[in-house]
């Protein structure tokens, strides 16, 4: 019983002994200097190599932290402490301060209804696939095809369809990533302030007539805020109104009541 | 058992990952894409090869002649823990190209079960050296085959439009699923009229 | 003038389409399956077309349940009738309801919803129906009902006689068989099974006049005097449906003729050593007529979704199939192999998919000059 | 302190949500029992091993502290044996190759890297305990889906003239076997796994 | 005559529906009073205007310059005034702008006729010509011909092919011309291999079209020119250059060169006839041959159009439509665009101009991919259309481009055939636009 008792205490110290021996000697021998960043990442993981993350284990991961950008919020086990720890290391101070946030938001009114269609377009339903063929089936070049490539493109959700056939941006949900901005033909979709009271629903640089001719809602470059509202800050350049949001405006709600095709409207 | 029994049972008809569940979390994890699939796949048969041999010399000549079979489960694992992290360096330092194929996807194996799993097998079958280690490839071999169909079919999966909750992990496991049902046609009777 | 041409449809190019579309597909598949069907409920009795009519309405409503659910794809494809179809094509003639009702929920809603409906699913979802039900209620899918010539020959009502299957019988006696006998064919008929007057007749025929040697447990097989699943048991109307849709060319042949081609040959090749007659002596017109083989081959292997694109891939998947569905027939502990087979193989599209890929214009290598 | 107890019941569920130990729940989902058996031995790994790891985190040094932890939970992972095969063999027999898996389940590991390696043992207790039994629960949850669907029965422990199995009517005579084989895990797996992903986005918002 | 060959992989066969034009003769079209002439009518950068709003314009004369090396001059086809300089949509869906001329008919008139003698010429002042005169190909893809005709050093040119296929249904332009002006093409190509110093001259004919056969073999046999006729099996798309190399003299081009790599150029019936009449005439690109065709046009036929003539005008000519078409289409139905504004100008490359009834256009509702592999075997290029569809429409545009999304020339045989009617030769574009767009 005793000598049973010794044996598996020696066996398991032995063998504990020997592969620590082994491996630390090996280690020394073997040793391969490798990114101190990708080694720091790899500590801050929990080494739990699940594989949770979708790369082959922690030090996989790590490697694709540090060579490859890889997102550094997919650890499960890690959770929240782990991305604190990983982003001090990758110097990925979350973003914010002083700057004001910003929101993206659909610089059109137009939809079935007020705007005027040239052809019927029979395609993939996506805002640039449909902009190939004659920049859009809208009369109005500059216009919102509302096929919603910004909506599969939002990271959070935060882009809709709504009944009308119009896109809305939910600026509580928005994060400001401006993917919506980079993958829009158009340019409709425009980063304005969280903050913002108002907006100018139109973003045609046609002119006044065949503003009016396309849509019944757009901006035909009358220049009535401009004029008639001077504190408010707006500017028409190139037969299109645009507020200037960095300074206190006055009459601004004046200037929207006044707009002619009321494409000044409340940024909600 | 003749060795191309062992292959075929572990290969197909008690393949690891589809009939005992061994080794789910890489099978699950590493199946995004079938370049880290194959790379899996064959670190994972080339642990359990090794393990499986190395396990065996352990378990004969050192636990039995000592009456220490009780300790077999903390042995083994040592060993396989050492084993991976030694495989992992040697390979490193002999062949960069190697490691970077597989090296990366070394650590991982510690802790799948798939591989203290042959080992243990290997002993409450009573496998001789050579069987073991014919057992450890198939195994391995069995579990490359399944990550790598699978990788497959995700990779094709993600193309399709596949009903938000059901998108990443449950379809793939649904899938493993199907490819289970599929692999019941292998069953030990199969095995006993092929090889008489 | 130009004012009547306000909504000219803009597409991007071609102008102009073919006329086939994926429901025009759907629907020749399920006409030229007809055939086979009738010939089963006429073969089996009403009763089994209750079993088609429970399967195909079970797909259907769960079909129009998911369509609207999920706002997508469309009952009129046709694409649900052919599983429901392809389904109760699979079960006994005299299978308990709920096992069609399960198979074909299953085929619907597990094999094809869950991956995103037509098109998505990976795997054939009729014929996983079919393996789900088989290895939950192995009983109730290996009973079955007498073909009706049987009733002719032992003068009971056709319902009432239960009998095995031809390949589960040679199954059965090969267990302990030994000697040598010449084929599964001869077999049987020393075994006692029954074989329909009519295939007598013709059997004696063919001796007769022309002098061939047709075993007419072969002419049963071929015009479907045996017993088995629905839709499978007549090798001559389902052949008649795959020549129909290769004509149209829904079918292509690498497919069929792969898989056909490399099973003969092997059942050629083995398929005689367990009667004793050694290598190169197998009957493949027994092995070619008998079981799920036609319907697997034709109709199963070659559905589109889940078989490869390229032609190559095709004959790597039909050999493929062919092989396995060898292997699980002469060797395996079922009596069939067909649809295991193929699911085995659907299992491997994604693969053949990816790696056989056509050759890219203009990047085989130069050959004489240059 | 009650937060470490309750959110590896369903917040961070491990198998559900974490996706770890996946392997010993399907392996062992076939019976009520397993599932309990199974549920119990991981406890009690988990605990002690949360136990040690917190208490000696400080003395082991961080390059060979994952070894040091696998030794840890061997030891324990032996004990269960142990205690299962001398108490409770035919329930050993059923779980089968599992039991000694139990040192691979990446639950254990993980809780012990990711969680006693920084924490208190009192804590780290909780922890244990609250990813034990929320382990526990979906294994409970995976293996009454699969028995009662699979074979008919839910069974428990046998007591006094009780033999331990509940009988399903009507199932127990046609169960959908396919449930129990290792397709039905599979499959259970995936859809209650979409049931949680659907849940928790709806819960969400 | 040689044994009827074609292309090894891929293409379709749609129906050609040619009898509504094949024996109409070529008619003259008068000039309308307006005509519009966009200066980005070829392949590559547009020209850049060098005339006003007011200006007085002669026939002929060059109103836009090539702006770079694959670009092409523009020449204004009336004598006149110009309107203004505006922007307009083109069939092909890009913006462009173009010159508005009111055009004065006398000075307009066709005057005296100008007869060089090509066989005195030399090759280098040839391909000038040929520049100066903005010819370009006219099969559809409009690059500018001189750029081809140009053998870069290093390579020699072993054929001249020239293109007489005309693979698109509806489109018997070519066709025409063969049978009308045979022998002016047959010595085209003749100073085509000339100026690229070729030795063999091969004209690719599907067989289809055995008058034009007939007409120009007669014409080789009377003149014993140099030249031999290739009779081509009908397969779509065989006019494209490299099906038609393949076809013709059974090489492939590799990915990313071009037909003179393997020693070739391929030039169109219409340009080779334009490149003759360029040369002996002195005559710029002006006007060109336009099949106007398909169900909904009351009278369809041949028409000889001055460039810039509104296609109100032609299918005027037509006597207008027969029904309300479902779609207008400029160029053929395989590769052609849909525009829907008729005062759309005609092109150098306005091969055709089809109105489409919903009947023949065969829309269908789009359905569910269902990997039948049939746009994988048509596809002529050896690629997957299904696999890149599916990739981009997941915006995985890098793993589409690894997948040789840039070897796709959109001729349209996977969205032919594909019997979910999937806008696959949209995404292919969409693809292209969008990978470009990241860079």
């Amino acid at each position: 019983m005793i000598l049973n008792i010794i044996y598996a205490f020696l066996t398991v110290s032995v063998l504990g002994t020997l592969f620590g021996f082994g491996l630390a000697f090996a280690s020394k021998k073997l040793a391969i200097k490798k990114d101190e960043r990708v080694l720091a990442v790899e500590d801050a993981l929990p080494s739990a190599n699940c594989g949770a993350c979708g790369f082959a284990g922690c030090a996989a991961y790590a490697d694709a932290i540090v060579n490859a950008a890889a997102d550094i919020t997919l650890c499960a086990p890690g959770g929240a402490t782990t991305q604190v720890a990983i982003a001090e290391i990758m110097g990925l101070e979350a973003t914010g301060g002083d700057s004001v946030k910003m929101v993206a938001r659909v610089h059109c009114f137009g939809n079935d209804e007020t705007s005027k269609k040239d052809f019927s377009y029979d395609g993939i339903l996506d805002c640039n696939a449909a902009a190939i063929l004659f920049q859009g089936d809208k009369s109005c070049k500059y216009g919102c095809l509302a096929l919603g490539s910004c909506i599969t493109v939002c990271p959070v959700d935060a882009i809709t369809k709504g009944e009308d056939g119009r896109i809305n941006v939910d600026k509580e949900v928005c994060i400001g990533c401006e993917k919506c901005v980079t993958v829009c033909p158009t340019g409709v979709m425009k980063m304005i302030p969280y903050d913002a009271d108002y907006f100018i629903a139109c973003n045609s640089n046609d002119k006044g007539a065949a503003v009016k001719r396309a849509c019944t809602v757009g901006c035909i470059g009358c220049k009535i805020c401009e004029r008639k509202f001077p504190e408010a800050g707006y500017t028409v350049k190139n037969f299109l109104s645009e507020i200037d949001y960095t300074i206190e405006p006055e009459g601004r709600d004046k200037a929207a009541e006044a707009c002619p095709t009321s494409c000044i409207r409340i940024a909600d | 058992m003749s060795y191309i029994a062992i292959v075929i049972t572990f290969v197909f008809i008690n393949n690891f990952i589809l009939t005992q569940f061994l080794g789910l979390c890489p099978f699950i994890g590493v199946s995004k894409n079938t370049e880290s699939a194959i790379g899996m796949g064959f670190a994972v048969t080339f642990v359990m090869a090794i393990a499986s041999v190395v396990t065996w010399l352990v378990y004969y000549y050192v636990l039995i002649p000592l009456g220490l079979t009780y300790l077999q489960t903390i042995t083994f694992i040592l060993v396989i823990a050492s084993l991976v992290q030694l495989v992992e360096m040697i390979v490193q330092k002999i062949s960069p190209p190697l490691y970077k194929a597989l090296g990366i996807f070394l650590p991982l194996i510690t802790t799948n079960c798939a591989v203290l799993g042959i080992a243990l097998i290997n002993v409450t079958n009573s496998y001789g050296l050579l069987e073991s280690f014919v057992a450890g490839i198939s195994a391995g071999l069995g579990f490359l085959l399944a990550i790598v169909l699978m990788a497959n079919i995700r990779e094709r999966l993600d193309l399709e439009d596949v009903p938000k909750p059901l998108q990443g992990v449950p379809v793939a496991f649904i899938s493993g699923g199907l490819m289970a049902l599929a692999f019941m046609a292998f069953d030990k009777a199969l095995l006993t009229n092929l090889l008489g | 003038m130009s004012e009547e041409l306000k909504d000219l449809r803009i597409e991007s190019s071609p102008q102009i389409r073919h006329k086939d579309t994926t429901s025009k597909i759907m629907w020749a598949v399920i006409i030229a399956l007809l055939p086979s069907g009738i010939w089963g409920v006429i073969n089996f009795g009403w009763y089994s077309l209750v079993v088609i009519a429970v399967s195909i309405i079970t797909a259907v409503a769960l079909e129009y349940l998911f369509c609207r659910v999920l706002d997508k794809g469309s009952l009129l494809d046709g694409s649900a009738i052919l599983t429901g179809l392809l389904v109760a094509y699979n079960m006994p003639p005299n299978v308990v309801l709920y096992v069609p009702i399960i198979a074909t929920a299953f085929a619907i809603a597990v094999v094809k919803w869950s991956f995103g409906g037509l098109g998505a699913n990976w795997i054939n979802p009729a014929l996983a129906g079919r393996a789900f039900v088989f290895f939950s209620w192995t009983g109730a899918m290996t009973t079955w009902t007498a073909p009706r010539s049987w009733a002719a020959i032992s003068g009971a009502s056709v319902d009432s006689v239960s009998s095995a299957t031809m390949l589960s019988t040679v199954k059965t006696t090969l267990l302990d068989f030994s000697g040598t006998v010449d084929g599964p064919a001869q077999l049987l008929i020393d075994q006692g099974y029954l074989v329909s007057n009519f295939a007598q007749n013709i059997s004696s025929w063919f001796s007769g006049t022309l002098n061939w040697d047709i075993s007419p447990i072969h002419v049963d097989l071929f015009l479907g005097n045996v017993s088995g699943c629905i839709g499978e048991v007549s090798a001559l109307f389902l052949i008649i449906g795959g020549i129909a849709l290769f004509k149209k060319k829904i079918i292509t042949w690498q497919i069929p003729l792969s898989y056909i081609g490399v099973f003969t040959i092997l059942v050629w090749i083995f398929g005689g050593l367990d009667y004793g007659t050694g290598y190169f002596s197998g009957d493949i017109w027994f092995h070619l007529f008998s079981g799920g083989l036609m319907l697997g081959a034709l109709f199963m292997a070659t559905d589109m979704v889940t078989s490869p694109t390229t032609p190559k891939g095709m004959i790597i998947f039909g050999a493929g199939a062919g092989f396995l569905t060898f292997l699980f027939r002469i060797y395996g502990s079922l009596p069939e192999g067909v649809s295991l087979a193929i699911l085995l193989m659907n299992i491997f599209v994604p693969m053949i998919d990816r790696y056989i890929v056509p050759v890219r214009f203009g990047t085989k290598k130069k050959r004489g000059a240059a | 302190m009650l937060k470490e107890f309750t959110k590896g019941i369903f917040k961070e569920n491990p198998i559900f949500v974490i996706l770890l130990g996946l392997c010993p729940t399907l392996g062992v989902s076939t019976m009520v029992i397993n599932a309990l058996g199974m549920g119990a031995g991981v406890i009690f790994v988990l605990t002690f091993s949360n136990i040690f790891v917190a208490l000696l985190k400080d003395f082991i040094p961080t390059k060979v502290r994952i070894p040091s932890y696998i030794v840890i939970i061997a030891s324990f992972v032996t004990i269960v044996e142990m205690v299962m095969h001398a108490y409770m063999p035919s329930l050993f027999a059923s779980l089968g190759v599992f039991v000694p898996l139990i040192v691979v389940n990446c639950i254990i590991l993980g809780r012990a890297e990711g969680f006693a390696n920084q924490n208190g043992v009192l804590v780290s207790i909780l922890d244990a305990l609250g990813m034990g039994i929320g382990f526990t629960l979906s294994l409970l949850l995976i293996s009454l889906i699969r028995e009662v669907l699979g074979s008919g029965t839910i069974t428990l422990f046998a007591m006094g003239s009780f033999d331990g199995v509940i009988e399903i009517p009507l199932l127990f005579n046609a169960p959908m076997r396919i449930i129990s084989l290792s397709a039905g895990a599979l499959l259970v797996m995936g859809y209650l796994k979409a049931f949680f992903n659907w849940y928790s986005s709806r819960a969400r918002g | 005559m040689r044994k009827i060959s074609t292309f090894s992989k891929g293409g379709v066969h749609p129906a050609d529906r040619k009898d509504l034009t094949c024996t109409k003769e070529i008619v003259r079209l008068p000039i309308p009073e307006i005509i519009t002439v966009p200066f980005s009518q070829h392949l590559g950068v547009p020209a850049i205007p060098n005339v006003k709003k007011g200006d007085a314009v002669e026939r002929g004369q060059k109103i836009g310059d090539a702006a770079g090396f694959i670009s092409a001059d523009i020449h204004s086809p009336v004598a006149g005034k110009v309107l203004e300089i505006k922007e307009l949509f083109l069939p092909n869906g890009m913006k462009a702008k173009a010159a508005v001329i009111e055009v004065d008919q006398e000075r307009s008139a066709l005057t005296g006729k100008i007869e060089n003698d090509w066989t005195q010429m030399d090759p280098q002042e040839m391909v000038a010509k040929v520049k100066d005169l903005g010819i370009v190909g006219m099969g559809g893809a409009t690059f500018p011909a001189n750029v081809k005709f140009t053998v870069p050093k290093g390579k020699k040119a072993e054929y001249v092919v020239i293109n007489g296929v005309e693979c698109e249904p509806y489109l018997t332009s070519d066709h025409r011309l063969m049978l009308e002006k045979g022998d002016k093409i047959l010595q085209g190509s003749m100073m085509i291999a000339k100026m690229v110093d070729a030795k063999k001259i091969i004209i690719g004919i599907e067989k289809n079209k055995p008058d034009a056969m007939d007409n120009l073999e007669r014409l080789i046999e009377q003149n014993s020119y140099p030249i031999e006729i290739q009779p081509l099996k009908l397969k779509y798309p065989q006019g494209d250059e490299k099906q038609l190399l393949k076809a013709t003299i059974g090489k492939e081009i590799q990915s990313g060169t071009l037909p003179i790599d393997i020693g070739a150029v391929v030039s169109n019936v219409g340009s080779t006839f334009a490149v003759y009449e360029a040369i002996t005439n002195d005559k710029p690109l002006i006007e060109r041959v336009v099949t106007v065709s398909g169900g909904a046009i009351k009278n369809p036929g041949n028409f000889l159009v001055t460039i810039g003539t509104p296609i109100q005008t032609i299918i005027d000519a037509c006597d207008g439509f027969s029904e309300t078409p479902d779609k207008m289409i400029a160029g053929g139905p395989m590769m052609g665009f849909g525009f829907y504004d008729l005062q759309t100008p005609v092109m150098k490359g306005t091969s055709g101009v089809l109105a489409l009834t919903k009947k023949e256009s065969i829309k269908g509702e789009q359905s569910a991919c269902i990997s039948c592999g049939r746009c994988v075997q048509a596809c002529p290029m050896g690629l997957q259309p299904t696999k890149l569809y599916k990739n981009i429409k997941k915006a995985n545009y890098d793993t589409a481009m690894a997948m040789n999304l840039l070897d796709c020339k959109e001729c349209g045989c996977c969205a032919f055939i594909c019997p979910a009617k999937l806008p696959l030769v949209q995404s292919m574009r969409l693809g292209k636009r969008m990978s470009r767009k990241k860079k």
